[in-house]
């Protein structure tokens, strides 16, 4: 099963990557972008039987590795099989 | 005195700090590796600057999850000293040991120069031999030191007394324009509640050699040992 | 099976007469495979071959040399057991295609030429070049390149301790990247790659074998045109964790007594280890590709022995020793496998998939390699016009904010502030100086680190380039006290196939070899780029010379900044006040004609060799040599880093352009106290130098005959301000 | 509108973060992940009056700034708003 781990920062945390490709984006002729933030995206292959088992220990590994709760915020998506 | 540096894979200034403890206290710490699952008693146990884990996902977001880190946080519970440098500071806020998260420089790049320091708490285990308000020249290198934690922490910090240095210039003013990574209130280093654990990103151990031109660390290293005799 | 045709043999980079050779030797067609490592090996990146002939006649020797050319790094004696291994080496292509993954693997690629031999690298300095500072592409290769060089080094907890950075029109498209490595090891304890022992394994270690860099050699040696962009093979990705997990686990393994030879798999890969190796200890060759840990499916021969994935190395062990070598390796978490053994057959013999795959002579494959005595002419600029140097209103001190501020002589802070240049706690002097000092773990020596090179020189007058860029070398190895020992290279040039730059490749090394004999500073490693040029422009000759010195006690060295006030200011060499090829021409007069300064190398021999004595039997402590930007400029740099002001006295007929900013060669500046004047005035006149005092060190300004003056401070702003607003605009 | 700019490292391309995340993940215990991958995820906020307009805003700026072609290949996708 693949799975992916969506991980921005918080509200209100500093995000100086983001701030600084918003400022590029604006120097480089593009008005139209507001607003960038920048995150991390973990594609994960997982053995699991079904989807929520999956999740379980996804949400655990997120948990206890891949996010940063002090500062992230994460989200798990699952790609359907093709 | 018995002191453990931890070396992670990646660790990459366990030999400098190695290097400056034993020139004040006589005595090699015992170089102990991540896999290992106990400690040996230790009055003093150093987490060293370096790249953990190449720095990959979270500087010091891998180290923490080391088997060794159990053993470590068991440590700090019973009373042991625990010092973070660098890298090591970014594993201590990795693994809960001290609050907050250091995050990539405002300016988006690695940075190593000499920086100047002004000691801010001149009580502790670590930093006794210093005077409060003493301003120090200690190098630092990293490119995630931007220290940030929310305004409930940091109020917290500065209300007990918990930071101990922060960034300034020659004359100690401390200000934007002398925060070299974007750190909140200027926070070069803290220390938690208790006092055994304090984490710091610049390098004391660059400041021990007179013949580099940096020693203010020598006091840094000095209230270390007086403190475990 | 794929048909080896005409189209195929030209994609390989092998002419015709390269083929007939293969199939006479052969008696066959060779299979894909075979064409593919038949290429690799006589590429111009691994044979040499257009410039072998010439790299033959280098001096490769002196009392200290302990390993010349040859090997994967140079080696020289440091005295008490201790040696220093050092190698440079190109990534030019490569960072032009992905600038931070280019010169990420080329800083990894010097290190493993470094620690392959069991020395421990202790000192990292690059050479890099970029186009005009207009031109769209350099902010990004710039940042990408630097951030590429830090990102590494940092990693690996090896300080960057020095460099040279250079803008230039001709490198528009051809930027180069040259990396530096130094390490120390214990004399006993040095690795070769030299297999021996039949029935000996063959080892692989370190990260598995991808898709990545194939070709990566022949690219490096093909001509890009408009379309290489399409043509992009998959880029070499650095793993600087996986390296410094490698390096550790190689010299934690060379402390126990298990290696027979090693070599890192740098380009052309495992082709190129597994030859050279073999070849070099007169063994044959067998692997079973099937063994070899790879982190792609389906990977055929020719991708497995082509590829050029990063932080891997070959060693040949007994096989019996293999679980205690393996067992290292594990702690480290890297792979390990006996991919083959060493045969008496004196073949290369490739299995995969239960299939036979390549079976070639070795002797073919290396000295059958082409080397080619391609046809060259040096060719040199017309004397400088001295007619052209109009008389200036312009003030020194306006030409020298002017010029300080200019590309080619601002400050590199912004750069080497990028790099750990601390890290080990040896570095004694930092970047910013004229050679880096770096001591040698535990003891009181110090090794003395340098790159340099002078480009427009060298295209104005190639043997005369080819002098100045060693003498360079040795100027800066002496200013801070040191004994320069030995150099290794980086030959950047065009097309080898046009005569006029083969004629820029002869006259350079032609220049090199009187400076190197002279000065007694061989070349005992190197490197060859060539073909760095597109749509038939070449870039300027570029040999970018990396030099090493001796300080044998720590207790006597000098560096740049000004110390104190009150001490005499001293110019030492003569001042002719010669133009032609200076920043000054180029910037303010916009005049690239001419002839570059000339190098006396007796009088650099005897200067050098008294600036030496005077630091370490005098204790003199502060000089800095004259380069680029001519004399004023030097004692700018003195001042601004010392945060010390002089007030200089000149005779009204040098307060000229010609006098503060000519590049005359084999000068330099000392400041000296008081209670050493008297001495120092007297050994130099006892040894009939040229000397000329300039003025005095006192408080915060450069002060010019008491008329011109300007504050430090706003000197070192403009000094340092460049970078930072050519990266904000 | 918001869009993300899913930015992955393309195949055959070392991606060393993953691998050492994953080779963390098996000594945390997690044995049923297999394989993983990281990558960056770029959230912006546009004005655009229409997605098509702001994907072609969007495929230009990350061709021109957020994605490294020669080793990442890069996805685009809408947010709903909410
Ligand atoms: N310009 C040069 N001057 C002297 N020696 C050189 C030069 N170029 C290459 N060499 C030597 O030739 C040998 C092969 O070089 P190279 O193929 O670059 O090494 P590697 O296989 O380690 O990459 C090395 O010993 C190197 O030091
Ligand atoms: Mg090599």
């Amino acid at each position: 099963m693949k799975s992916l781990v969506k991980i921005m920062p918080k509200k209100g945390v500093l995000d100086p990557q983001g701030k600084a490709i918003e400022n590029s984006l604006k120097q480089l002729g593009f008005p139209q972008i507001k607003k960038v933030k920048q995150g991390k995206i973990i594609e994960i292959e997982i053995d699991a039987d079904n989807e929520s088992d999956a999740r379980e220990i996804i949400t655990n590994a997120s948990n206890k590795l891949l996010a940063n709760l002090v500062i992230e915020d994460y989200e798990i998506t699952f790609l359907k099989e093709d | 005195m018995r002191v453990s540096v931890i070396v992670f894979p990646g660790s990459n200034c366990d030999r400098d700090v190695a290097v400056s403890l034993k020139k004040f206290s006589n005595k090699s710490p015992l170089m102990i590796w991540h896999k290992e699952t106990s400690l040996p008693d230790s009055d003093l146990i150093v987490l060293p600057g370096g790249f953990s884990y190449g720095d990959y996902l979270r500087c010091g977001s891998m180290a923490a999850n080391s088997p060794i880190m159990k053993e470590v946080k068991k440590s700090a519970e019973k009373g042991s000293s625990i010092l973070g440098i660098c890298n090591g500071f970014q594993i201590l806020t990795e693994s809960g040991l001290l609050p907050g998260t250091l995050i990539r420089n405002q300016g988006l790049s690695f940075i190593c120069k000499n920086t100047s320091l002004r000691v801010e708490n001149d009580k502790s285990f670590f930093t006794h031999n210093y005077n409060k308000n003493e301003i120090v020249n200690i190098p630092i290198a990293h490119n995630e030191g931007n220290y940030f934690a929310d305004e409930n922490v940091i109020k917290d910090i500065e209300d007990k007394n918990l930071v101990a240095f922060r960034y300034c210039n020659k004359n100690g003013d401390i200000n934007e324009e002398t925060n070299p990574n974007g750190s909140l209130k200027n926070i070069a280093g803290i220390i938690n509640e208790k006092g055994n654990v304090l984490g710091m990103m610049p390098h004391p151990e660059r400041a021990t050699d007179d013949i580099t031109g940096l020693n203010d660390g020598e006091k840094f290293f000095t209230s270390i040992i007086e403190s475990i005799k | 099976m794929i048909k080896i045709d005409k189209e195929l043999i030209e994609e390989h980079g092998i002419n015709d007469q390269e083929y007939e050779f293969i199939l006479s030797s052969l008696k066959r067609e060779p299979t894909i495979t075979e064409l593919g490592i038949f290429s690799a090996m006589w590429s111009e990146h691994c044979s040499y071959k257009s410039s072998k002939t010439w790299l033959k006649k280098l001096p490769t020797k002196n009392n200290k040399v302990i390993q010349g050319p040859g090997e994967n790094a140079g080696v020289i004696d440091l005295g008490d057991g201790d040696a220093a291994v050092f190698k440079m080496e190109s990534h030019n292509h490569p960072s032009f295609i992905e600038p931070y993954q280019g010169a990420a693997t080329g800083v990894g690629g010097i290190m493993r030429d470094v620690f392959t031999m069991g020395a421990r690298p202790v000192a990292l300095l690059n050479s890099i070049r970029f186009g005009d500072t207009d031109h769209p592409k350099t902010k990004h290769l710039l940042t990408g390149v630097v951030s590429g060089i830090g990102g590494y080094g940092n990693c690996m907890g090896v300080p960057t301790v020095g460099g040279e950075v250079e803008f230039n029109s001709c490198y528009n498209d051809n930027i180069l990247v040259n990396a530096m490595c130094v390490g120390i090891a214990k004399i006993d304890k040095i690795f070769y790659s030299k297999a021996s022992g039949i029935g000996n394994s063959v080892v692989y270690v370190g990260s598995k074998t991808g898709r990545d860099g194939i070709h990566g050699a022949t690219m490096a040696s093909a001509e890009f045109d408009d379309d290489s962009d399409e043509k992009r093979p998959t880029v070499q990705v650095g793993d600087p964790f996986a390296e410094k997990l490698l390096l550790e686990a190689c010299l934690e393994l060379m402390t126990m007594d298990i290696i027979i030879a090693i070599q890192d798999m740098g380009a052309a890969g495992l082709t190129s280890s597994a030859v050279e190796m073999a070849s070099k200890g007169g063994v044959g060759i067998n692997l079973n590709l099937d063994m070899v840990p790879c982190r792609e499916k389906k990977m055929s021969a020719y991708e497995i022995m082509l590829s050029e994935s990063q932080e891997r190395m070959l060693m040949i062990i007994e096989p019996d020793k293999e679980q205690e070598a393996k067992a290292v390796f594990d702690k480290w978490g890297l792979d390990f496998a006996t991919i083959g053994i060493l045969t008496d057959t004196n073949h290369l013999v490739i299995n995969h998939n239960d299939e036979l795959k390549a079976e070639i002579r070795l002797d073919i494959l290396e000295s059958g390699a082409p080397s080619y005595d391609r046809p060259y002419k040096i060719i040199k600029e017309s004397a400088f016009d001295e007619s052209l140097v109009k008389e200036t209103a312009e003030s020194p001190i306006n030409i020298l904010k002017r010029l300080i501020n200019s590309p080619n002589l601002c400050s590199r802070k912004w750069v080497w502030e990028q790099y750990d240049h601390m890290v080990m706690n040896d570095t004694i002097l930092r970047p910013g100086g004229d050679a880096a000092i770096v001591r040698v773990h535990g003891t009181n020596k110090g090794l003395a680190i340098s790159t340099d090179s002078t480009p427009r020189y060298c295209s104005a007058d190639p043997v005369e380039g080819g002098k100045q860029a060693v003498a360079e070398s040795w100027r800066n190895i002496t200013s801070v006290g040191a004994l320069p020992i030995a150099i290794t290279d980086c030959m950047n040039f065009g097309n080898p196939e046009k005569e006029e730059i083969m004629g820029q490749f002869a006259g350079v090394v032609t220049g090199m070899i009187e400076a190197c004999e002279i000065l007694d500073y061989p070349v005992v490693s190197g490197n060859v780029s060539l073909y760095n040029e597109t749509n038939g422009k070449g870039i300027n000759p570029t040999p970018a010379i990396g030099g090493i010195g001796l300080i044998e006690n720590l207790n006597h060295f000098s560096t740049p900044h000004l110390k104190r006030d009150n001490d005499t200011v001293l110019l030492v060499g003569k001042t002719d006040g010669y133009l032609g090829q200076s920043i000054y021409a180029k910037e303010i007069l916009n005049i690239i004609s001419g002839l570059p300064p000339k190098v006396n190398l007796k009088n650099e021999k005897k200067i050098g060799d008294t600036i030496r004595d005077l630091i370490n039997i005098n204790k003199l402590d502060t000089v800095h040599d004259i380069s680029d930007g001519g004399f004023l400029v030097a004692l700018t740099e003195m001042s601004i880093s010392g945060g010390i002001g002089v007030k200089i006295h000149l005779d009204e007929k040098d307060v000229s352009p010609k006098f503060l900013f000519g590049e005359d060669q084999g000068r330099y500046i000392i400041s000296v106290p008081d209670e050493l004047i008297s001495d120092i005035l007297r050994i130099l006149e006892l040894k009939n130098i040229f000397f000329q005092k300039i003025g005095k060190t006192s408080g915060t300004k450069i002060i010019i005959n008491d008329s011109e003056e300007i504050e430090i401070k706003s000197l070192k702003k403009i000094h340092e301000d460049w970078f930072n607003e050519y990266l904000k605009g």
